[in-house]
């Protein structure tokens, strides 16, 4: 597929965009904050639309779809800040176990929830990972993965050992394993895992280039995944701080009437657009099973940079009533936060970029030579 | 001039700055004195919950203003025939910085800074009487009500009606953003008392009680989910006569006279200073692995740039406070101040949160008894940093936004009127 | 899709960028042809000299262009019909992207993209059969009077004047930064031939030639210290009656028609992106003792923000060039691509002039005579550097400053009109 | 003297200000243009006003004034923008010189000009220095000096070799030195010098940390002379905007009617302000012979950035016509990159000072453990 096929989207991908942007539009920002971290209705709505599975393979009740599909859904889902760990089970643990052949029939009808952990989420794995000794009966694991998108309702786990070549896929009863919940600046749930003791032989999935493949598609998927989220995050909080500039005076006219303040609105759409763009070039580069880590990094460098600069901008334009909980606005800031953290920051982002530059440069200087 | 010598890198790194080489030995001996008193006076477990961006709890200011009270520091800017120290606006400064320096609570602008001078320079000598030894004991708690809800920014649109009534004003109307009212002793606010041509005028101060009936406060959550804002209503308030400030009418006045002086003390700079060096420990933290910090070219530069600002800030603030000839004007220096200030608190908590990297993921009581430590901080470091960025955008916000503070600077300088 | 993998690194720095990466194979073999003739069509000298900042001569543009036309490839956006090449929209932009990134002399817009369209859309068949071919061969030089003295972005409230003589209009006027008028031999422009109630009424648009008795040419030097803009002045200026542009009164909306060709056209991500390499290969001049830019984390992040931000806005040029349904709509792509390209464009300018340290302190043929080389850069990179600085403050003000853009953005999001 | 008393002018520092402002005042755009890179009568009106000798002992014929003097006076002079090369002679080598107790009696009256060469102008030296080698009656000198602030009126040359540990002092027609002439962006005289052979025994006029003292001390002084060379050429450059924009309208209305553009003048105002506190702590930090570097490099810094913005700002607010030679403030924009080349860019400013922070974090860790 061509860039440009790929801006067109197909008429099954159009389908999904569109179911999508209407469910997502009957869901009320009080029906979000209602439902905490996790609403199993919605969850199940989800699976009812396929979207558990929209990456899997038809053998396990799945769309086969890909990241295209993908990143319109996902645009969505940050439209409306929904805090179900979608991104986290249905893109990046359905989609490394389906690069592997695993089953995910109960990932997929929404009966299972998986969580990644020391890969995919946040994109750059985290600072912390699990080492496996070989043992008696299977592996010994140890050591922490502070953060991890898990909830309660967490079934399984997805585990990429420290250097990833080793992959376990772990119920959330196995012995050994202290999960320890915690609250995301967004309201999502997330959790410290603790690792101590010995796992089944077949808890182990994948090993060396196979293990390093699949978490390098499960990344590949995440970072497509958040710019989407992020882009449909940052095209709704430009959205709530234009309606909110147009309804609010002060000084005797509209909010809207200032040109400091439309220059500020138009500085979010060229942002959006940015992150639009960059969305799309994500999913572009994700359709396949190459890596695009030399775009990537950039699609998360700009994403990030976007993410920061509407947010604050966004609050500051709601002036005070920005820093209230009451208002949506300051909601979607918390979740472009999060967002940011998981993309591994703008900063993170361009040094891993700024990395291979150096590389670049390196040789050309050979070259020259 | 004192020899400029560079930092003595042995000492604690809140000890250090350059600002001390900007002072004559007997600064640097006042500064030292202010110091031991603040650490003395205020339990090192509360400063560290200060230090990490946590607000400090009401009995935690009351205990530190008593033993500042007793000392005779509550109110060091009042003429001493009030009850202030005396000190020139330098000591001033370094007091000042030093409450930030060394994380202590913090005076409460609203008594001390805010109706204080108000009612010195303008109250009766009953207001005076009655009010002014509560501030300075840190006895009363004071709250501000101006905003109201459309007005923000156009105070001089208040809606709130104070009707003479004879033997009282008959209040009714709401405020909003009234930070401290739900512990607050009593109140100073705007309210129109007569219609006028001119929108500022017929808008009088009123300084009350917040127990009078007729008053409810509702909490304004804020988007760091704590609660320090509030809305105030009053339906039906009976204000004694005398509660009236001054002249009726003249509330206008008062309020910019009041403004004026909270303008010159939001700098922060002690804060910001210390910040400086929060980002110093972060690059320590190892929180990424396989980056060195204190190695990165990009976030040495963030941290030389940020710095470079704060000392000019630091700079810009004396020279105003000096009121040397060359300096801004008052009219333009509290909104430079306000401008620069804001940027660079808000520069701060960002390339803080940015350096926490994944972890500004997390967030609230539930995350720091999840973790210990992360890397080699405590977890309530990060949790405080994600406050101080949240509630830290409300800098550019309050007190006139970054665009009201450029709207003044704009016309100093231009001769158009927009 | 095709395989997205890294820079091939052994390749030449200019053949490499990521756009390949979004092409088919179709148009890789056609951007392989194009770049082939490019590099045939144009002396290496003459490549070398605007790479490095300079501006191309006129007879270095005439050469190309005669070249350019003898393969039909002077004018691809232009119906068939009319001469054009029936390309796609991303073999335009792929063609348009290797002009830049070839650094040959590129197409003067005037006559290509500006009057040609409008003259095939709204001409009379004798303006198409009289102007055309010009175009199409290179042959003719245009310029644009559209700007007056005191105009600047608020073109409606032009003065110049086309007063209706029965069979010519009497022209009088001035006109201000026309580009290149001091070599061009036509001209279009917008005059006033009716008093009308609304500003933009009573504008018509005609074409003449240069030599016509009456224009007299007055040279602008621009803060570059070169001549490229011009001022014009018409004195009694006697143009044909058929030299008006299809309706009297429309000149408005064909100016219209004809500055949103002009703003798909200025993104410069071509030399925007030579510009990414050009600071690669600073990195490796070692201007500055004992600071090897390539390990400069500092350093190294600029470049990546600004790759960055260069992708970003080369997706959006194709989204809004493929005109898919989630594009920037007609309105507001053209100016989120100049404000963004503008923003590139100039820190570009900027990051490559800061890293030339001191060097850019010294500028001018004496400077370029004085230094073989400066590290490992011929002396001549650095002044055209410093060119391309000084002029590249112009790419946020011509064409709709970003005020004008940003002013365009904010009517398309909000409903309150200003 | 505490920094409060400094910044309170004492009368002679107060009547030079003033006899400065009043100068510079009258002298106009066009006067300037028309003398190119050098005014030999304004030379010697400086002169007349003691102003060459501003810093060097009255045993000279110098006024033996300080940092604070030069800042307010060399403000006055980046108010005006002239091309002489005041900072270089009458700063740089006259401070230099007066340090090592030199005769500088032919600089202070005027009658000659000094250009220091591999130190102080750039403040950081530049990127090539002058190698020494001791020979039969002298030192032979070698390799070139890319960047050094001299004309065709320059006398004589100050030379720190590479390492700054030797310092010469050469008559412009010291046999071996070859100048090759150039022209800065801002229209003053730059030139290339080439050394190639001996020179006399007594023009090596200091050595070892008797030569670093004093390069250092020109060095400070030149910062201190660059920061208020740069917050003068800002300040002019914010008045040239705003009357600019106060006096032109478009679309009926004064350009300064609009907010987005009274915004933009708000910002100059902030940078002007960090500019002039630079400035004074510039002049503070000079006011000794310690060694004010890490103030310095802030100043550097800062004052650079500030010049960028302000520079790039006020030819935006200008629209088209800050894009002609015909109106100043495309001069003052030139001047104020001919500055931030001199200051080391504010990238090399603050790379200065990020090694010094470096160092602190790394003491500090080591104090830590």
């Amino acid at each position: 597929m061509t860039f440009l096929e790929h801006l067109t989207p197909s008429d099954e991908t159009g389908m999904i965009r569109d179911a999508a942007d209407k469910w997502a539009a009957g869901i009320s920002d009080a029906d979000v904050r209602r439902s905490g971290g996790f609403a199993p209705g919605r969850w199940s709505e989800m699976a009812a639309m396929g979207w558990h599975g929209l990456l899997a393979d038809p053998d396990h009740g799945g769309l086969g779809l890909g990241p295209d599909a993908l990143s319109l859904l996902c645009q969505a889902i940050g439209r409306a800040r929904l805090p179900e760990p979608f991104v986290a089970s249905s893109v990046v643990c359905v989609g490394t176990l389906t690069a592997l052949g695993q089953d995910v029939t109960a990932l997929v009808d929404g009966s299972a929830i998986a969580a990644p952990a020391g890969f995919g989420l946040p994109c750059d794995g985290g600072p912390s990972g699990v080492t496996a000794t070989a043992g008696a009966e299977g592996h010994n694991l140890s050591d922490m993965i502070d953060i991890c998108e898990s909830g309660p309702d967490t079934s399984e786990f997805l585990v990429a050992t420290a250097g990833g070549d080793g992959l376990f896929r772990l119920p959330r009863s196995t012995p050994g394993l202290t999960i320890t919940h915690y609250g995301a600046i967004d309201g999502r749930n997330l959790a410290r895992l603790s690792f101590d003791g010995p796992v089944p032989a077949d808890a182990l999935i994948a090993t060396g280039d196979a293990a390093r493949a699949a978490i390098r598609r499960g990344t590949t998927l995440a970072v497509s995944a958040l710019a989407a989220d992020a882009t449909g995050t940052i095209e709704k909080a430009t959205e709530l701080t234009t309606a909110y500039l147009d309804e609010r005076s002060q000084f005797g006219k509209p909010l809207a009437a200032f040109q400091s303040l439309r220059h500020m609105v138009a500085d979010l759409l060229v942002e959006l657009e940015a992150s639009r763009s960059m969305a799309e070039l994500a999913a572009f580069a994700a359709s396949d099973d190459g890596d695009p880590k030399h775009l990537h990094d950039r699609v998360r460098a700009r994403i990030c940079r976007a993410a920061q600069s509407v947010g604050q901008n966004a609050i500051q334009l709601h002036g005070g009533m920005g820093m209230t909980d009451e208002m949506a606005i300051g909601h979607y800031f918390r979740r472009l936060i999060f967002l940011q953290a998981m993309m591994g920051q703008e900063a993170g982002a361009l040094r891993d970029r700024a990395t291979t530059l150096a590389r670049d440069i390196e040789m050309q200087r050979e070259v020259a030579q | 001039m004192p020899e400029v010598r560079d930092h003595d890198h042995g000492a604690p790194a809140e000890e250090r700055d350059h600002i001390d080489l900007l002072l004559d030995d007997d600064l640097r001996a006042f500064r030292r004195d202010v110091r031991a008193f603040l650490r003395g006076a205020v339990p090192e477990e509360t400063r560290n919950r200060i230090d990490r961006g946590y607000a400090a709890t009401k009995s935690e200011i009351a205990d530190f203003l008593a033993k500042l009270s007793a000392r005779g520091w509550t109110a060091p800017a009042w003429p001493v025939e009030y009850g202030g120290t005396g000190w020139t606006q330098l000591q001033r400064m370094v007091f000042s910085s030093e409450l930030a320096r060394n994380a202590v609570p913090g005076i409460p602008p609203f008594g001390v800074s805010m109706i204080g001078p108000v009612l010195y320079t303008f109250g009766t000598q009953a207001q005076k009487d009655t009010y002014l030894p509560g501030i300075l004991s840190g006895k009363d708690f004071w709250c501000q009500g101006f905003s109201e809800p459309g007005s923000g920014s156009d105070l001089a649109s208040l809606r709130t009606r104070a009707e003479d009534r004879g033997d009282h004003y008959l209040l009714n109307g709401q405020k909003i953003w009234t930070s401290k009212a739900h512990y607050a002793d009593r109140i100073f606010l705007l309210a129109r008392t007569d219609e006028a041509p001119r929108k500022q005028g017929g808008i009088s101060m009123f300084v009350l009680d917040m127990d009078t009936p007729g008053i409810t406060v509702k909490p304004i959550i804020a988007i760091d989910m704590n609660h320090s804002l509030n809305e105030v209503f009053f339906e039906d308030v009976k204000v004694p006569v005398d509660g009236l400030v001054g002249e009726r009418g003249k509330g206008w006045n008062y309020a910019k006279f009041l403004l004026g002086n909270e303008r010159t003390g939001i700098t922060n700079v002690g804060r910001c200073r210390r910040q400086v060096e929060r980002l110093k420990r972060l690059a320590r933290a190892d929180l990424t692995p396989g980056v060195d910090l204190s190695k990165d070219g990009a976030f040495l530069r963030d941290l030389a740039r940020v710095e470079a600002d704060l000392t000019a800030l630091e700079i810009t603030e004396i020279r105003i406070l000096s009121q040397g000839k060359n300096g801004p004007s008052a009219m333009t220096g509290p909104s430079v101040l306000k401008l620069a200030s804001a940027q660079i608190q808000q520069t701060l908590a960002e390339l803080i949160v940015s350096t926490l990297g994944l972890y500004a993921a997390g967030r609230g009581a539930g995350f720091v008894d999840a973790f210990d430590d992360i890397g080699d901080l405590p977890s309530d470091f990060v949790d405080g940093a994600l406050n101080e960025y949240l509630f830290g955008r409300s800098v550019s916000i309050y007190g006139g936004t970054n665009q009201i503070q450029r709207d003044i600077l704009a016309r100093s300088a231009l001769e158009t009127r927009p």
